[in-house]
């Protein structure tokens, strides 16, 4: 595996162009905050909750803020884009499809993880698994934080 | 097929003279000796990959990290554990204090009993002793019979008070030999306690019999490297996830932490929480390799070996004139650690004695005063055998005990 | 004469490639690479020797005995202590646990202060945390200036108190480098109460630097072995015999006890006190390996070839467009441990990029987050060199840095 | 060095016809029992003391008893074949002459310990040391304990 297949052009590019990164969203139902205190990352996720639907919610939009490595920055950008404009339980299980491909176990989705999919390298770099998870751990921690009737979590991920 | 003629070409060691003979090593519950095997994984990590662990992103670290988790997946694997509950020590010794420390002197108080037997070795003993003065509990012995068993009237006579929060034994004594029914006495604990917790001692049990920690019905199991044919430095407490997870931890450092501020500190997932600093990677490796040494004979095989062993062995020394040989009788009932006594002879001249002979023994109390005393004795002189012991060698032990009493008795 | 390149031939590792590229090892302040002549030793330990210590009669249990006391004494004349203040340990964390357990936690309370520093490791940080709730003394830290000196008027501030207790710090930060002026330090803390223990972390200081202990100042001295070119699996405790004489013990077991009774127990004489079980062995006999390859280079050419390194790498570091390097910037007043930050780049980002070029460096918090955090970041890169790297190494280095930049930057 | 320096004539002698080995003495000044926890031995030595010079008092008779190697007895029996008779402090002295003869430091006063000196060559085994050390020892401490003013002491050595 080279270097261009961890951070493929694609990667770089949420890096230096990250979409939906800002420091605030307003409104938004729900903020959490993550951090590995291992690696030092530190990620605020904001989410705003369309419910005109009140039985199918969705993503009406999500800005994330943080300070990480590339890989850990790229992939939250990478996923704001995949899962705005979805409904919350399909993001949720689009989080799962991307979960279980960081661990190896095959990639489902693919279409509709988007860029996400440039991350499927990364799997076989341990150590920075947990990189490419941030973000998507903190945006399903923001979903179940809104579903429990809260606004506001923080978590402390190892 | 099981060969000990062609095991012992692995190891080493075994090639020595020793005061001009062939050495006969009969000391392996006290250390075993080392395959190549494992000699070359650790020579081989340390040329190939050696980086700390955890945490690092270059490759070595990697490399390294790979190695280490490997071989706490194959120990796991090997006692039938799970790997998270597989949290690496020094040696058995540290395995039982990290359940004295962390469990029973956060746990226990004034009232509860913890129950030890009068068969385990000091690293048994000694834990407990030291955390009870500040946690209150009460100590207790499961009684020995004179055959050196279990006295299970005994047991149920201090079960009965239903305050017994902690029973402890050993799988296999290894000054006696016996080998206790461990699943059978945790059920018994657990059935006038739901709650007791069951430590195993698995020192001299997990090197020489198949061990699967679910079927002991254990929920700490307490084993070193070093008398399964892997290096000194590396041990293991093998517990039940739950449990370790609502441990407190117990040696403070890196490793050990989640997240560190100068005003308190949160700790990192099992095992991890219970390895504080640099760990014995090179050791986690080697005992990796000693593990896959094992398997591949299988350890049904070297059980089976060692019983063949005992059958010419116990005969043998009970045929010699004036030799008590202490434990059970039957090798079935008991593992390859042989202690006997040659009356009118100390032990220690034994060994001495035995040691020019080429014939190496253990003389003493093997670490387990309380039971030698019951034994009537201050000192036994002991043979243990191991996958590299052949029948020539059994017949070198006796020889040894005959030389040895010509020699004192003129 | 010192010389790096033909050194390096002793350490096989370094002959290794990593994505095909020539290995650059600086990560040496997280483990060192092993010469040939301590794999040696430890595979003639096991297969020449390998027994169990203490009270075997057999000759290969003296002769086993006779390599690990061998070691203690080399160990102990490496760093100027008395053999019988030397407690062989599985790292420099548990030294420090020790230290917490059975000093701190026995004989501090309410009122007492221990005294740290922001500049310590976690393990000089949190086994005093964990016995503090117990204990009941304040636990506090001297402050670290912004160039990553402790900061003398703050120490003196709370000398103040009287109510100083134990005193630790850092001999050499593994993160900024700084070496401490422990021996001023230690006079003090001891001017202002005569009574005061002084601890030292020697983790990075003992590999690198001419050690006496006594000169230092110190009660206690913990490092580690796998740091000064020793294997894994072992480290060391040297404290003053008188004070280790008085401690309790802390992990109880065999080797450690003089009589042992169902009822009690009485303790073996020091260092044997602190050493529960079987000892990691082999571990301590390459250790001793270990200290004979540097006696042999010598520990103050050691030192002068690490400052000739840094001659060179502090300049060309800080030549590189958007890098600072932590700590001092005077050779003299620091060890080989480089940390820096490249503006904009994430230290992880950084250490995966080396990577691809051959450079191993370590990226993160180096087990010191309240001195990093101090730093103004959540990690840095370090760069830390040895006896084994060279002047092309960090020209090496300054490259990596270079394509790194141009490959996150575009 | 052979079996034979280890064990020669003279010391499997006094192992076979222990000298002054007797469970009591009567009557007797002082008694001391020594043991040695690690190697399981236990000794006793029962000390009569003539006072008949004030100044220069002197071994009267000793007897010893106990259960340990043979070089642990052997060395006891030499022990009192060579003080008896001896002013204590002189006693004492040849003690300490047989002490540094056993951790190699040459042999002194070599005729005055009698067969003692057969023991020499258990210098070069260190676990033995202790043993042949015990009866030594516990005279040693017999003397200490008389001149203290007490009769009476039990001393766990390792
Ligand atoms: C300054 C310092 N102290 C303590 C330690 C802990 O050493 P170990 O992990 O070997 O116990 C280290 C090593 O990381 C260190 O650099
Ligand atoms: C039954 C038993 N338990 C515990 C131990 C202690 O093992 P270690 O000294 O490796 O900690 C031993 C080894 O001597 C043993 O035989």
């Amino acid at each position: 595996m080279s270097l261009d297949d961890l951070y493929q052009e694609i990667i770089l590019d949420h890096y230096r162009s990250p979409r939906n990164r800002s420091a605030d969203l307003d409104p938004h139902d729900v903020h959490v905050h993550h951090s590995n205190p291992l690696c030092g990352d530190e990620l605020d996720v904001r989410l705003r909750v369309d419910r005109s639907d009140p039985t199918a919610p969705t993503v009406d939009a999500l800005a994330f803020d943080g300070d990480g490595c590339a890989i850990s920055m790229a992939s939250a950008s990478a996923m704001s884009e995949a899962v705005v404009g979805r409904k919350l339980s399909d993001a949720e299980d689009l989080t799962e499809a991307f979960r279980l491909m960081m661990h190896g176990e095959g990639v489902k989705r693919e279409d509709d993880l988007l860029d996400g999919v440039a991350f499927q390298g990364i799997a076989k770099f341990p150590v920075r698994v947990k990189c490419a998870l941030l973000g998507w751990m903190a945006f399903k921690d923001a979903v179940t934080t809104y579903a429990a009737g809260r606004d506001e979590h923080r978590v402390t991920n190892d | 097929m099981f060969d000990a003629t062609t095991i012992r070409k692995d190891f080493p060691v075994l090639q020595r003279q020793v005061h001009g003979r062939p050495l006969v090593y009969l000391d392996s519950a006290a250390t075993s000796q080392k395959p190549q095997a494992v000699l070359d994984a650790i020579t081989r990590f340390y040329e190939e990959r050696n980086a700390n662990v955890h945490r690092g992103v270059h490759a070595l670290a990697e490399e390294a990290t790979e190695a280490y988790e490997s071989a706490r997946t194959r120990v796991a694997r090997f006692v039938g554990a799970d790997p998270r509950g597989v949290v690496f020590t020094r040696n058995a010794t540290e395995a039982f204090n990290i359940v004295a420390y962390s469990w029973a002197r956060t746990r226990l108080g004034p009232g509860d009993i913890v129950l030890s037997t009068q068969m385990e070795h000091h690293a048994n003993i000694v834990p407990w002793q030291l955390v009870q003065p500040e946690a209150g509990f009460e100590l207790r012995y499961v009684p020995v019979t004179p055959d050196g068993r279990l006295d299970i009237d005994g047991l149920e006579r201090i079960l009965a008070t239903g305050r017994v929060k902690l029973f402890t034994c050993t799988a296999m004594s290894n000054v006696v030999g016996t080998i206790n029914p461990v699943a059978d006495l945790a059920g018994r604990v657990r059935a006038a306690n739901r709650d007791c917790v069951v430590v195993v001692d698995g020192a001299q049990s997990v090197p020489h019999l198949p061990t699967d920690v679910l079927a002991l019905g254990a929920d700490f199991l307490c084993f070193s490297g070093h008398k399964m044919l892997g290096p000194t430095g590396i041990g293991a407490l093998v517990g039940k996830p739950e449990l370790l997870d609502a441990m407190p931890p117990f040696l403070g450092g890196g490793e050990m932490i989640s997240n560190v501020t100068l005003e308190g500190t949160t700790f990192n997932e099992i095992p991890y929480k219970f390895e504080a600093g640099t760990p014995a990677i090179a050791e986690a490796v080697g005992l990796g390799a000693a593990v896959d040494y094992l398997d591949a004979l299988g350890m049904d095989a070297v059980r089976a070996h060692e019983v063949a062993l005992l059958e010419v062995a116990l005969p043998a020394l009970l045929a010699i004139d004036g030799v008590t040989v202490h434990g059970p009788r039957d090798p079935h009932e008991r593992g390859a650690a042989v202690s006997f006594s040659v009356a009118g002879l100390h032990p220690h001249d034994i060994g001495t004695i035995m040691d020019r002979e080429g014939v190496a023994v253990r003389a003493g109390h093997h670490c387990a005063k309380p039971l030698v005393r019951l034994l009537g004795s201050a000192a036994t002189t002991r043979a243990s055998f191991y996958v590299y012991n052949t029948v020539d060698e059994v017949a070198a032990l006796v020889d040894a005990i005959e030389v040895t009493k010509r020699f004192f008795n003129g």
